[in-house]
C-alpha cells in the first residue's frame, strides 16, 4: 500500500453514467490485475474504492460508474485536480491459474478490472475469451479495447440492443464451451449465476462497503469455507471453492 | 524542545497519542507503513472470551464527517489472541499494548481479563462496557452505574494491571457512570465509545447496515466527546483516555483541556493510515504555536479558567 | 405529480418541511426574503412564561458538519408573543403555526400551554422538555419517562390542540420516555432536540461557549436523530415530526423512511436562509428520482423492509 | 439580505498577516458604511462575517486578518474562485450624526469598516480626522488609502515603531480636540477604552460569534440599555448611550 497524490490527466465519459479517468502518477504499488485504489474526495469523510483498470509506470486508469454522490462528484472532476490515493489495495486475479483458454465474465462497472486481466493473459499467451454484459447498448464501453488485445470479446444485453439478447450466464451457455478457467466481476447476482453456471475452476472479485481499505477494521469481512476474510486485503478476487453465499 | 510525554497509571508514554481499539486491528496493517513505536501505545481490537465473526455484511455507512460501523466485534478470541496475535505483535511493537477486553456477561469479562493479566505485553486492560448484557435483557452493562460498576469489581479482582472502563457515550449521565466505576476500583476511564446510529439506503428503503443501527465516530462526535470528558474530568480523580473525532494534534490539546491524560485516535486511522503517525509529529509544533512546553501541564486546563 | 402533502394530527400541510423552533425567529426574517407561505408549518422560537434574555455571549461555536448553541431561550416571554408577535406573524403567514412552549416548573409549561391554547392562528403546541427541571436539582424534564409523562399530563390538561412533546437526545432510551409521553396523552412526538456538547477555544485555553455546553446540531447529528426516529417508531403509534441533521430533500426522505410524519429543519436554515425553500422545491424531484408518488406512503417504509 | 455568489478578483497580503480581498459581483444589497458580508467557505459550517471595507455597483473590497482556519482558507483562495455571500448585513453606521469633525478611531482588523465611512463622510464635506492603531509597523495598512480621501490620519503602534506609541487612545488625548463625533470599530477592549475617553456622542462597532447572521438565530444577541439587540441585525454599530459593558 502507498498512499500519494496523482493529477487527473483525463476524465471522459464513456458510456451512459459512466467514465474513465486517468490519474498521473505514482502507481509503483500496483502489482496485479484486480487490485483497486482508495480515493480520498473533499467533502467525502469516506474514501471510494475504485478497480484499476489498466496502469503504466506513471498512469493508473478507472473506469466508473455514477452510482452516488461520491462517483457524481469524480465526474466532476477536470483535468489538473489532485486527488490523494491509497493504491496497491487488495489481491488481485492470479493469472499463473488460467490455462490456456480462460473465459473473462464481467457485468457494468465490473468490466473494468478485466481489461488489465485480459492484457496480462494475452501476454502469457493464453487464448483469452470475454463476455461483456450490460443492461443496454448505451452503456456499452470496452468492447473494442478488449478487442484489440486480440481477446474474443462477446457482449450481451439484457435488451438485446446490441450483442446476444440476454444475461452473461446466457452466453456461457451457447456461446462457449472448452473453457478451462473463470475469472468474473460484476454484481454479486451475476457473480451468483455465473458461479452456478461454470464448469471450470474460477476467481470471483467481490464489492463490500469499506471502512480503511487496506485491513485495519473489519468492515469488509466475508465468510469464506476458509475463515473469514476481509475483501479489501485477502479479496477482493475468491477463489471459486471458498465462496459462501 | 516540548515535552510531550505523558504518565497513564505508571506506564511512561513518549507521547498521549494511543490508537483507538478496533481502528488499529493488531498493529501490523500499521506496522507495513511506518514504525508503530512512535505510537504512545495502542489498544488491540475488542477481543472477547469465543471468536466472532460480527455482524453480516454491509457493516460500515458513511456519514457527514463521520462513519457508521457495526462490525459486532469480530475478533478470533482471547485464547488466540494470546497464542497468535500477541507473539506477531511483539515483532513490531516493543512497547506495552492496551488490551481491549469486551464480554456479554460478567464471567466473559473475568475470563479474558484474569487470561490477559497474564501478559507481560500488556500495560493496561480497556474493558469495553458497550456490549449488550444477555442476562439482563441486552440492555449494554455501560447504560447504568450498577452493572458498569459490577463489570469493574468482576475484573478488577481478577487482575493486578491497571484497569480502564472504557464507557458508553449512550447514556443520560455519563459521569455517574464514571463515578460508579471509580468507586469500584477503576484505575482509569476510556470515553467516549461510539453513539449509537443509523443510516437508511434511499434506492433499498431499508437500512444501510445489515445490522440495522451502528456506531457513529469521526469528527461529527468530537464536540460530544469533549463534553463528556469534560463531565467525567469533573467528577472523578482517576485519569481519562479521550476519545471521539480526534484527527489533528490540535483536537488532541483540545481533548486534554477538556481533561483527558491520553488521546485515543478512531476513525482518523481509517481515513487515512498515516492519521495517527501526522499528528504525533505535528504535536511538538502545535504545542510551540500554543506557548504549551510539557503536555502534562495542560491536563483538565480549560477548567481552572 | 407527485403528492408532497401529509397530515399532522389533523392539520394538512402542503409538504412536510416545518422549519425548527430557534431557527426560524418569528418568521419575519425570513418573510423579507421569500414567501414563508410554502411552508407546510414552522415551529416558532422557544418561549417561556417570562422574558428571557438567556445566555451571556459568545452563544455560538463550530463543529464538524454541524454546530453548538447556549442561546438559553431567549424570548419576550408568554403575553408579548401573543400579544405582539403573532399579530406581526398574521401579516406574513396565514397557515397555523407550531407554538413551541418551555418552561422550568410544570406550572410554567401549563401556564404558557393555556393562555396558546385559546390562539387561533396555533394549529399544534410543540412541548420542549429539553429544559431543566428548578424544582428537581436541575435534570431536564426530557431526562426520566416520569418527568416527561407529569409534563405531558400538565399540559393536556389545559389545551385542547395536539401536544407534540419534543424529546432530548441525551438520554438512554429515548423510546421508553416517547412511550411514556403517548401513554400520558401526547398527540406526537418531535425528536430530536440537540445533543450537549462543547469545544474549547486553544488560544484562550477556556471553553469557546460562556456557558461551557451548548446544543450540537446540523448534519453531523443525523444519524442519531435517524436512530432516534427509528426506535420511537416503533414503540408509539403516534405520529411523528423527525429533526436533526435534515438539510436536503433526500434527507427529508431518509426521516420519513425512519418514521417521521413531518419533519423540521433547524441549523440547516441558518447556514442557508433559503434551506427549507430550496428543500422544498426540490422535494418533488428527489420524490420521482426515487419513484415515490405520494409521500406519506413512504412514512416508516424502512421498516417494512 | 441578499444571497449571491462572488468571484475573486484580486486577494493580496497588505500587512502583516492581512489580506485584501476583491470580491466582484452584485453588491445592490450593500446600503451603507459599517454593513458586513457573511461568507460560506468550503468545508466550514459556519460563515464568516467580515466588513464591507469599500464598494462600488459591482464589487466589494474587504480586508481581513488570517486568526482562525476559516480566514487562513480565505487567504489561499485566488483570482477567479467563487464565493457563495450574504450581503447588506447590520445596520451600519450612520454618518447623518458625525457633525463637522467626526473622529474616527479604530484597531487592527476593525480599521476596514472606518474605510468606507470616511469616504462618505468625504464626500459630505466633513473635517474628518482618524486615529488607526496597530501593535507594529509590520501590521500597519491602509494609511495611504485614507490620506488619499483627505483624512487626516494618525497612526498609533504600541511599540512605537511607526506613528505615536501607544494605544489610539492616547492619541485621543494627545492630538485631538473639538472632534465632534466619534466612530469607532476595534477589538472590545479598545471600544471600551475610547468610551470611557471620548467626549462626544459616537457609535461603536461590535462583533459577536453568529450563527445566521440575518437575525434569526439569537446566536449574536448582546444587552443594550434599550433592551437585547442582535449585533447581525440591530448592530453590529450601536449607539455609545445604549451601551452596556
Ligand atoms: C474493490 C472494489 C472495486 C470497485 N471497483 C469499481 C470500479 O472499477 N468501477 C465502479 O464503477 N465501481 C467500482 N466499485 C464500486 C464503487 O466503489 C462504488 O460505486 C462507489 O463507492 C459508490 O460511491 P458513491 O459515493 O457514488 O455512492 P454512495 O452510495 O453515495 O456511497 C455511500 C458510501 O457507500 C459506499 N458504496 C456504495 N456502493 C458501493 C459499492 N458497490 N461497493 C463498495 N462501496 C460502496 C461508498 O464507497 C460510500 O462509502 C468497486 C467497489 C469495490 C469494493
Ligand atoms: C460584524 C463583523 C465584522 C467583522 N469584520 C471583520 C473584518 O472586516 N476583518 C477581519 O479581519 N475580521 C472581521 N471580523 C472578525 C472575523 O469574523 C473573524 O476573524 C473570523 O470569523 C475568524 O474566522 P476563523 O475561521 O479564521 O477563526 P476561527 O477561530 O477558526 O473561527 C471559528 C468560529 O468562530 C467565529 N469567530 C472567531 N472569531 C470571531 C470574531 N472575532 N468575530 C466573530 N466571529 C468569530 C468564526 O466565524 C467561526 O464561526 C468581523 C466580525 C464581525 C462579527
Ligand atoms: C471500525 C471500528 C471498530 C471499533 N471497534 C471497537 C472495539 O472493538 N472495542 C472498543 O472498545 N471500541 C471500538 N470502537 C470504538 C473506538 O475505539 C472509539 O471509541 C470510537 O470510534 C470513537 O473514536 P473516533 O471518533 O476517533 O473513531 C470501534 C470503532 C470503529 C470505527
Ligand atoms: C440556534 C438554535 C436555537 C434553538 N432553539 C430552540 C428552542 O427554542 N426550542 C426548541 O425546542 N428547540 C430549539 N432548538 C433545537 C432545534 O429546534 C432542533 O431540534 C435541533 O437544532 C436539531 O435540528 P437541526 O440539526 O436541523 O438543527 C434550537 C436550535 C438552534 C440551532
Ligand atoms: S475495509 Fe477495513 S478491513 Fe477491509
Ligand atoms: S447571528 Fe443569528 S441572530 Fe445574529
Amino acid at each position: 500500500m502507498k498512499k500519494s497524490f496523482f493529477t487527473v490527466a483525463g476524465n471522459r465519459l464513456l458510456a451512459e453514467n459512466t467514465y474513465e479517468m486517468v490519474l498521473r502518477g505514482d502507481s509503483s504499488a500496483v502489482k496485479k490485475p484486480g487490485q483497486f485504489v482508495h480515493i480520498a474526495l473533499d467533502g467525502f469523510y469516506l474514501r471510494r474504492p475504485i478497480s484499476v483498470c489498466d496502469w503504466s509506470e506513471h498512469s493508473i486508469t478507472m473506469i466508473y460508474k455514477t452510482v452516488g454522490k461520491g462517483t457524481a462528484y469524480m465526474a466532476g472532476l477536470e483535468e489538473g485536480d489532485r486527488l490523494e490515493v491509497l493504491t496497491g489495495l487488495g489481491n488481485g486475479f492470479d493469472s499463473k491459474k488460467s490455462g490456456n483458454k480462460p473465459l473473462l465474465i464481467g457485468g457494468g462497472a465490473g468490466i473494468p478490472p478485466l481489461y488489465a486481466l485480459a492484457k496480462k493473459l494475452m501476454q502469457e499467451q493464453k487464448q483469452v475469451f470475454a463476455i461483456l454484459g450490460f443492461n443496454r447498448v448505451d452503456e456499452v464501453f470496452y468492447a473494442e479495447e478488449f478487442a484489440s488485445l486480440g481477446v474474443n470479446v462477446i457482449i450481451t444485453t439484457v435488451d438485446g440492443s446490441v450483442g446476444r439478447k440476454g444475461f452473461v450466464t446466457d452466453a456461457m451457455e451457447i456461446d462457449m464451451a472448452d473453457y478451462t478457467y473463470t475469472y468474473s466481476c460484476g454484481p454479486e447476482p451475476m457473480l451468483k449465476a455465473v458461479y452456478e453456471k461454470a464448469v471450470s475452476d474460477g476467481q470471483y472479485s467481490f464489492e463490500e462497503r469499506m471502512g480503511c481499505g487496506f485491513g485495519a477494521c473489519m468492515g469488509c469481512a466475508c465468510q469464506t469455507k476458509y475463515g473469514s476474510k476481509r475483501i479489501c486485503r485477502e479479496g477482493p478476487v475468491l477463489e471459486k471453492e471458498e465462496i459462501v453465499w | 524542545m516540548v515535552d510531550t510525554s505523558i504518565n497513564l497509571s505508571g506506564l511512561h508514554l513518549s507521547n498521549p497519542i494511543i490508537p483507538a481499539s478496533g481502528t488499529f486491528g493488531f498493529g501490523y496493517e500499521f506496522a507495513e507503513i511506518y514504525d508503530i513505536n512512535i505510537l504512545g501505545s495502542f489498544s488491540f481490537k475488542g477481543t472477547t472470551k469465543e471468536p466472532r465473526f460480527g455482524n453480516a455484511a454491509p457493516r460500515i455507512a458513511e456519514t457527514h464527517a463521520g462513519m457508521l460501523n457495526a462490525i459486532g466485534l469480530q475478533n478470533p478470541g482471547i485464547d488466540k489472541v494470546i497464542s497468535e496475535e500477541l507473539p506477531k505483535l511483539k515483532q513490531v511493537f516493543s512497547k506495552p499494548v492496551i488490551a481491549n477486553i469486551s464480554g456479554f456477561s460478567l464471567e466473559e469479562y473475568a475470563y479474558c481479563c484474569e487470561k490477559i493479566d497474564k501478559e507481560e505485553q500488556v500495560g493496561i486492560i480497556e474493558v469495553n462496557i458497550s456490549c449488550p448484557n444477555v442476562h439482563e435483557g441486552g440492555m449494554s452493562f455501560g447504560t447504568s452505574p450498577e452493572s458498569a460498576a459490577a463489570v469493574t469489581k468482576a475484573v478488577k479482582a481478577v487482575t493486578s494491571k491497571p484497569v480502564y472502563m472504557k464507557l458508553s457515550p449512550n447514556v443520560t449521565d455519563i459521569a455517574e457512570i464514571a463515578a460508579a466505576c471509580e468507586e469500584a476500583g477503576a484505575d482509569g476511564i476510556s470515553l467516549i465509545n461510539t453513539l449509537t446510529g443509523m443510516r437508511i439506503d434511499l434506492k433499498r428503503k431499508k437500512p444501510i447496515l445489515n445490522n440495522v443501527t451502528g456506531g457513529l465516530s469521526g469528527p461529527a462526535v468530537l464536540p460530544i466527546a469533549l463534553r463528556m470528558v469534560w463531565e467525567v474530568y469533573k467528577k472523578v480523580s482517576i485519569p481519562i483516555i479521550g476519545m471521539g473525532g480526534v484527527s489533528t494534534a490540535e483536537d488532541v490539546i483540545e481533548m486534554m483541556l477538556a481533561g483527558a491524560t491520553a488521546v485515543s485516535v478512531g476513525a482518523a486511522n481509517l481515513k487515512d493510515p498515516f492519521a495517527s503517525k501526522n499528528i504525533i509529529e505535528s504535536l511538538p509544533d502545535a504545542m510551540k504555536e500554543l506557548g504549551i512546553k510539557k503536555l502534562t501541564d495542560i491536563i483538565g486546563g480549560a477548567h481552572n479558567a
